[in-house]
């Protein structure tokens, strides 16, 4: 059984006050909890301060391209379907500059699980609005403020009919860790939208802006698995902001549907030239 | 030659017939000329058979298959003298006189002898089998082997159909005067296009992972593994564009089996920053690019070299890769398992240039050997790993290769970053891991990438005169062009089809027999001369003269000859 | 003003059958009755069959690449709001490639019109599957048939609080022009997502398939400023199909939220250096 | 030198003493180092200021601030003879007792004089004019021109914080030897960075329209032009990506404004289709290109040069573009008015290629004349339109430069495509348009593109016996390397600053001087010498010798002095 201390990473470079802290503690004790070890976990990550995660825990790591981590997630899984496949994004990461990718992953159903740092910001790059950024949000590459309405990725992930759709926070770290736990459990793709303050740049979703308004959904007022209940719950978020598990099914997941990897992940079968040589006589 | 609109199935008759010839051990070459749209327009197939070796397309018909009206139109005065066009009046809906035209009534041949319009294509190819007065019995083999699996019925009509239009042509023409020679010897022959022997390649290499997102002209690849996806272990994904099927092929590597993606010009592009981050990483990803004219869309179903700066220096930063320029499909499938191989022994992107032209050209050869092919898995599984002490996936080693390590086969950690990074792959800031990691990755690999390259070949006198260069598919068309002239002038061709990083002189001094050529020549289908300037910029070397084809249409035998003439 | 013979371009290069016909036919149509000079409209399209459109009539063109056309549009239409801007695109272009244009010109609510010449396929490229195709549908490119859900544009645009949602049939050409002529005198970004026929490629969904299961909206049945009840609609694709406006709002329009074009087009607009040479001044 | 952790404030620091410095008419520059964070690490800020012309990064500190303690642990050693160290052991938690350090309290201080710790960095700026015994007014009267808007009682509060800074530095430093100069003729300087500098000049040359998407060292344009929009007539979107930014600029372009995009190597690579479509629709756009070390992420805020083969390379197929690479953010200012002219004179991208260094880097400056600028309106209006009888957009013509027309502005409409097209922009299938618009976009286009690149500029003896080449942001350090070498020995400088297409040599034969010169070097910073391969793949010179550095730092004076010496 993994301990906490098998998790423990490289010092991070997230500045102090980080929503990423509680996140990263959240992500290390679901792990844990989960009994899965370090060289048992792939995770990839994109570019950003969620990007930088992986590196701050242990774990097989992919830190790859900004916007990028949804199709390299996928193809590991597709290949080694063994192993549990977290993709690590932030807002802009994940539905910015990777916005396509995230439509796709959710038709596909690929089993992975995507965590998004949600600090409503671009952090790393200092400051500008990202999709998921307030309308109205002042900043210095938006003079007249945030135009564009903020994306609700949690409604669009249930327009989507994502298998598993639910929102964490990162002050409430007990919660995000059952949610992430949640996440790794269910069959299929899930996300894990997580509001995380970002002291420095977002000065309007603060910790305590938040902190204002999150709740808890309660089992017994909301079925999770109707959908149309799931897009009304999906479409708050002002005065109060749900958290919990919102919308999942149980839809075919994708890699099941392949039957050359029906039984073994593909990395572990024996590849021979004998066993496809036979090709060639074809053109003749 | 057949011509026709778009959908009128001119392939499916070119395709039997040069695989029909290659069975019967001709020498065959074909070529597609197709617009970019679905139904109607003007496209053309051209098949040269022959007893010695052909490979590239000439000027002039003997048989024009006409389809349509436009074709008759566009095409008739290519005819050679004797050439004959055989057609349909009342499909093409026009009786032409002329002792030329022989009017095969196809449609209605197909519906007396196998009860159905579809069998027309059929009967064409019996018309053409008719009239240069051969043998019915290969191609009703080749219709068996073809049709069997849809039923014995479909295969009898099949052959019924191209019966009566052996035997119609036979009965009615008159002008029938082929003399076809005996095909060479050496049995029965493969008969593939450029594109799908890349695609077998990769399969016969080991690749497990192929994502793309279609595109003209690399769909062919992705249809192929598609469907072997179906029978072997190989897990095939449509992207939602280029830049996931990058990003997969690179997941899928890093995972731990052999990965390949497949575009044209304008999709590379999107593919710009993930082959960066395969440099980065040092995740072995093989590439198929197919050129096409550019910029942009661009002329979607024609042929030209204009990618080849691009792709040799696509990308930001520094990182060495391997660039592969086949000039036949033997040379695809071949070069494909060095791309493979060298893309996983050195850890680098590997990218296999192709253009249109052969991409879709087929041509007869004699069976693929696999016995010739590299597999070496380089990767460390469990059970390497297991005795390990201690794993840095970018450990700094003498040869500034690490091996690979499959995640999750063992306790070992597999990180990796698009950042700089130190050896187990965590981000770093400062200079001096900088400067060891980018000997690491560029300047150790950089030397022993150059020297697994093979030289280019040559091929005539050994002290030219004149010295044609060339690369990629143009090998054929400049190949038959100097066999042509090689009676009356000293004339020689050197091909290059691996050319990045380009290949050292140490085996072939090359460079010497440029510099002692009293004309040197580059010749490409593009309007910049690109290989010419890629080899000045390193060598210094400067070609005499370039002769250049930007129009997207592929270098003509008669043409080259004319030009190369001294 | 314009009359049909004004719109006619370029011979069609289309297959005959194909349901583009009915498709620019209706364009054609609608711009006539709201009156719009062909030299007073700019189309941009994507690469595929969808694409040509705008040659096959008259218009201003800019015909770019696969995938796309809303940043183009998206930039002519902030530089000259004076003019009508179509885009015209494939459900492969849209949905697929230029799947993140798609989310952030909806968040945006440029006034642009997105016409999606929606086919369920990939025409131009031979018949692979689209976004949009349904599941199970057995393509060269997917031999195990479609395995990911197909995309539901239009309940994606709900989810994303679209200004204008509909969904048209080529075959049902009077009221697809109709929905043409709403969505061009809509106030802010608008998508008809129009089912299209493709008799080459596309076997499953034919013209007679949709015929069976197209419906008209009802007025007195749907109201589409209801955003939960347009999300409901959305949903049903099957056994019977809606067509008509499924959803609107009148969010405010991005570009009348840039106080720089508040009058004049940018495009109309002087320039002249001694406006901006100022500004040189800042760095003493 | 000001070092300290991202967020101190170093910035601030650096920034208020270089324009102070400029306004009292020193020659300055300066220079960031900074890590990929923003609290923590160590970062760096190098202030030079002189009374001759200064333009380059060297060894050796006269006055460190240390704002940390790992500022003094990396940057002690690096003193001058005669250095100082200021800090504040409250805030460093650490004494140090040594006569190179002085104990200031900015903190205290600040809270005393100004009522505010936040006006530390007030009191530290304050602290170095007292140790070098300069006169506040100047500073006075910058604390006043930058904080008037928000109020005078901040002014006051400043100027009272400099004030204790520099009379407690006064009286307290016991080695404060720094015998300063006064400053050169000329009048105030202004202070501006390269990125910054091509913002500027966007603005003033009609740039009318800006969408990028953040990326490092590219977001300080965007961030002036966001500025700049709710002032002037420009529009500045942020893109979902960087498809999207340029996808936008092309679309505005074609709308009948001048616009452009920025971006970084990475970004880039996602902008590499839609370059070939400007190439393709013939429309002007402006990109400004960032280097950082790379492949891939790299080191997100450091500096290279590592992508000048790619830029002058990258997307499919052939059409020319304009890459200009500016020495010094004055060259910025006007290249970029250069590159916007080109770009909409011959209806093609025009590149802005600058690395980290320079785009951080701050300078003193002579003011920029605006009178220097070159802007003229090619495109066609209503009231030229209004006047033709006919319009076609991809009109053959003897320049191969067919005017634009604005959309909509008139009765002609304005059609344009990625696939070929003919005159009017519809899409063609056939050679003959196809060979004729290679002609009219590529080939007759780059001539007079050509003829347009103004020459590197020689700086040197008329025969050097040593000559340094190199392009971009290393101006600066070669040149004043060269200059302290001159004394010594005969060598002399050519810096490329329009690098392509390269220059002819008809106004100047630089390739004449290259090839006189005994030993010829080039050097840059990137590892594979891209700059000397891009000369000797259009010239076919190859220099002697190649100086580089890859470590994401920039060359230092001194290290270039050691290399060039004979
Ligand atoms: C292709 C590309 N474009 C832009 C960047 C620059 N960049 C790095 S991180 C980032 C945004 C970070 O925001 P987010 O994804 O929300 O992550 P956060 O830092 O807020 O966790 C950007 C734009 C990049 N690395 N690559
Ligand atoms: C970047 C890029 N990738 C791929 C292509 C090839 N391509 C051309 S059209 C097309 C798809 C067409 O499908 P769709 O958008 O649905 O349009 P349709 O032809 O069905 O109308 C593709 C993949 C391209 N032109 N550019
Ligand atoms: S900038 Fe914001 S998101 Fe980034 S580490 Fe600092 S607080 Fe966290
Ligand atoms: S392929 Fe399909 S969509 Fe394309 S023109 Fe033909 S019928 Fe229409
Ligand atoms: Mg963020
Ligand atoms: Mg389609």
């Amino acid at each position: 059984m993994p301990e906490l201390e098998d998790y423990r990473g490289q010092i991070p470079a997230w500045c102090p006050g980080c929503g990423n802290f509680q996140l990263l503690k959240a992500f290390k004790q679901a792990m844990v909890e989960l009994g899965v070890e370090p060289h048992g976990l792939i995770v990839v990550s994109g570019i950003g301060q969620a990007g930088k995660l992986p590196h701050y825990t242990r774990c097989n790591t992919f830190n790859g391209l900004h916007g990028r981590t949804l199709p390299v997630a996928t193809a590991i899984r597709l290949v080694n379907h063994g192993m549990p496949v977290i993709a690590e994004a932030g807002d802009g990461d994940c539905y910015g500059e990777g916005g396509n990718h995230f439509l796709h992953a959710m038709r596909r159903n690929i089993n992975v699980k995507l965590f998004v740092h949600d600090n409503q910001i671009y952090g790393l790059t200092k400051g500008q609005a990202s999709p998921t950024s307030g309308q109205g949000m002042m900043t210095k590459t938006q003079p007249f403020g945030v135009l564009p309405e903020n994306l609700n990725p949690v409604a669009l992930a249930v327009a989507m009919n994502a298998s598993f759709v639910a929102r964490g926070f990162t002050g409430d770290t007990d919660f995000l860790k059952e949610l992430l736990k949640r996440a790794m459990e269910h069959r299929g793709f899930a996300l894990v939208d997580i509001l995380q303050n970002c002291v420095v740049f977002n000065k309007i979703n603060t910790s305590k802006w938040y902190k204002e308004r999150v709740y808890h959904i309660k089992a017994d007022e909301h079925d999770p698995t109707d959908r149309e209940a799931a897009f009304q719950l999906a479409l708050e978020f002002g005065e109060r902001i749900p958290t919990g598990v919102i919308y999942r099914n149980d839809r075919p997941v994708f890699e099941d549907s392949l039957p050359v990897i029906a039984t073994d992940p593909l990395v572990k079968q024996p590849y021979s030239i004998e066993d496809v040589a036979g090709e060639i006589q074809a053109f003749f | 030659m057949i011509g026709g609109q778009a959908g009128q199935g001119l392939q499916t008759i070119g395709s039997v017939l040069g695989k029909l010839f290659a069975r019967m051990s001709y020498q065959v070459f074909s070529h597609q000329d197709y617009e970019s749209r679905i139904r109607g327009g003007h496209n053309f197939y051209q098949v040269r058979f022959s007893d010695s070796p052909i490979s590239c397309s000439r000027r002039g018909i003997d048989i024009l298959i006409a389809l349509d009206k436009t074709t008759v139109q566009r095409h008739e005065h290519e005819l050679n003298p004797g050439g004959l066009v055989i057609y349909d009046s009342e499909a093409v809906k026009e009786k032409y006189e002329s002792p030329v035209f022989l009017d095969v009534p196809f449609r209605q041949l197909a519906e007396e002898a196998a009860g159905s319009r579809l069998m027309e294509n059929t009967v064409a190819v019996g018309a053409v089998m008719g009239i240069m007065g051969m043998d019915l019995k290969p191609l009703e083999k080749l219709l068996s082997d073809t049709f069997l699996r849809k039923g014995q019925d479909i295969v009898d009509r099949n052959v019924a159909a191209a019966k009566a239009g052996s035997d119609y042509a036979e009965k009615y023409c008159e002008r029938c005067e082929f003399t076809v020679t005996e095909p060479g010897e050496g049995g029965r022959l493969m008969f593939l296009d450029g594109a799908t022997a890349v695609a077998l390649g990769a399969l016969l290499s080991g690749c497990r992972f192929y994502a793309a997102y279609p595109m003209t002209p690399s769909t062919g690849i992705l249809t192929y593994l598609a469907a072997a996806s179906k029978k072997h272990s190989l897990v095939v994904e449509q992207a939602e564009d280029e830049i996931a099927a990058i990003n997969m092929a690179i997941g899928a590597s890093y995972a731990g089996v052999r990965a390949m993606t497949g575009t044209a010009g304008g999709g590379f592009a999107l593919m710009v920053e993930g082959l960066s981050l395969a440099g980065m990483t040092e995740t072995p990803v093989v590439i198929y690019v197919g050129m096409r004219p550019a910029p942009a869309t661009g002329f979607p179903t024609r042929t030209e070299q204009g990618d080849l700066l691009y792709v040799t220096h696509a990308a930001h930063g520094e990182f060495p890769r391997v660039i592969m320029a086949p000039g036949t499909p033997a040379e695809a499938f071949y070069l494909t398992n060095k791309a493979f191989d060298l893309a996983e022994k050195y850890q680098v992107p590997a990218i296999i240039l192709m253009d249109q032209y052969l991409a879709d050209s087929e041509w007869s050869l004699p069976e693929l050997e696999t016995s010739k092919l590299v597999y070496r898995d380089y990767r460390l599984r469990t059970e390497e790993l297991d005795t390990l002490k201690a794993y840095k996936r970018h450990e700094f080693t003498d040869s500034g290769v690490t091996p690979l390590a499959e995640p999750g086969a063992s306790r070992h950690l597999v990180v990796t970053d698009s950042d700089e990074h130190d050896e187990e792959g965590h981000i770093v800031e400062d200079a001096e891991t900088r400067i060891k990691m980018v000997e690491k990755r560029l300047l150790k690999k950089l030397l022993q990438i150059k020297s697994e390259m093979s030289p280019p070949r040559y091929y005539g006198p050994e002290r030219p005169e004149t010295l044609v260069a060339c690369w990629g598919s143009n090998l054929g068309v400049v190949g038959e062009a100097v066999k042509t002239l090689r009676d009356g002038q000293s004339i020689g061709m050197l091909h290059f089809n691996e050319i990045w990083p380009l290949p050292c002189m140490e085996e072939f001094d090359w460079m010497n027999l440029l510099d002692g050529a009293g004309r040197t020549i580059c010749l490409e289908n593009n309007a910049t001369s690109q290989f010419a300037r890629l080899i000045r910029m390193e060598t210094g070397f400067e070609f005499d003269e370039r002769i250049n084809r930007y129009d997207g249409r592929p270098f003509l035998l008669e043409e080259v000859v004319e030009k190369l003439r001294a």
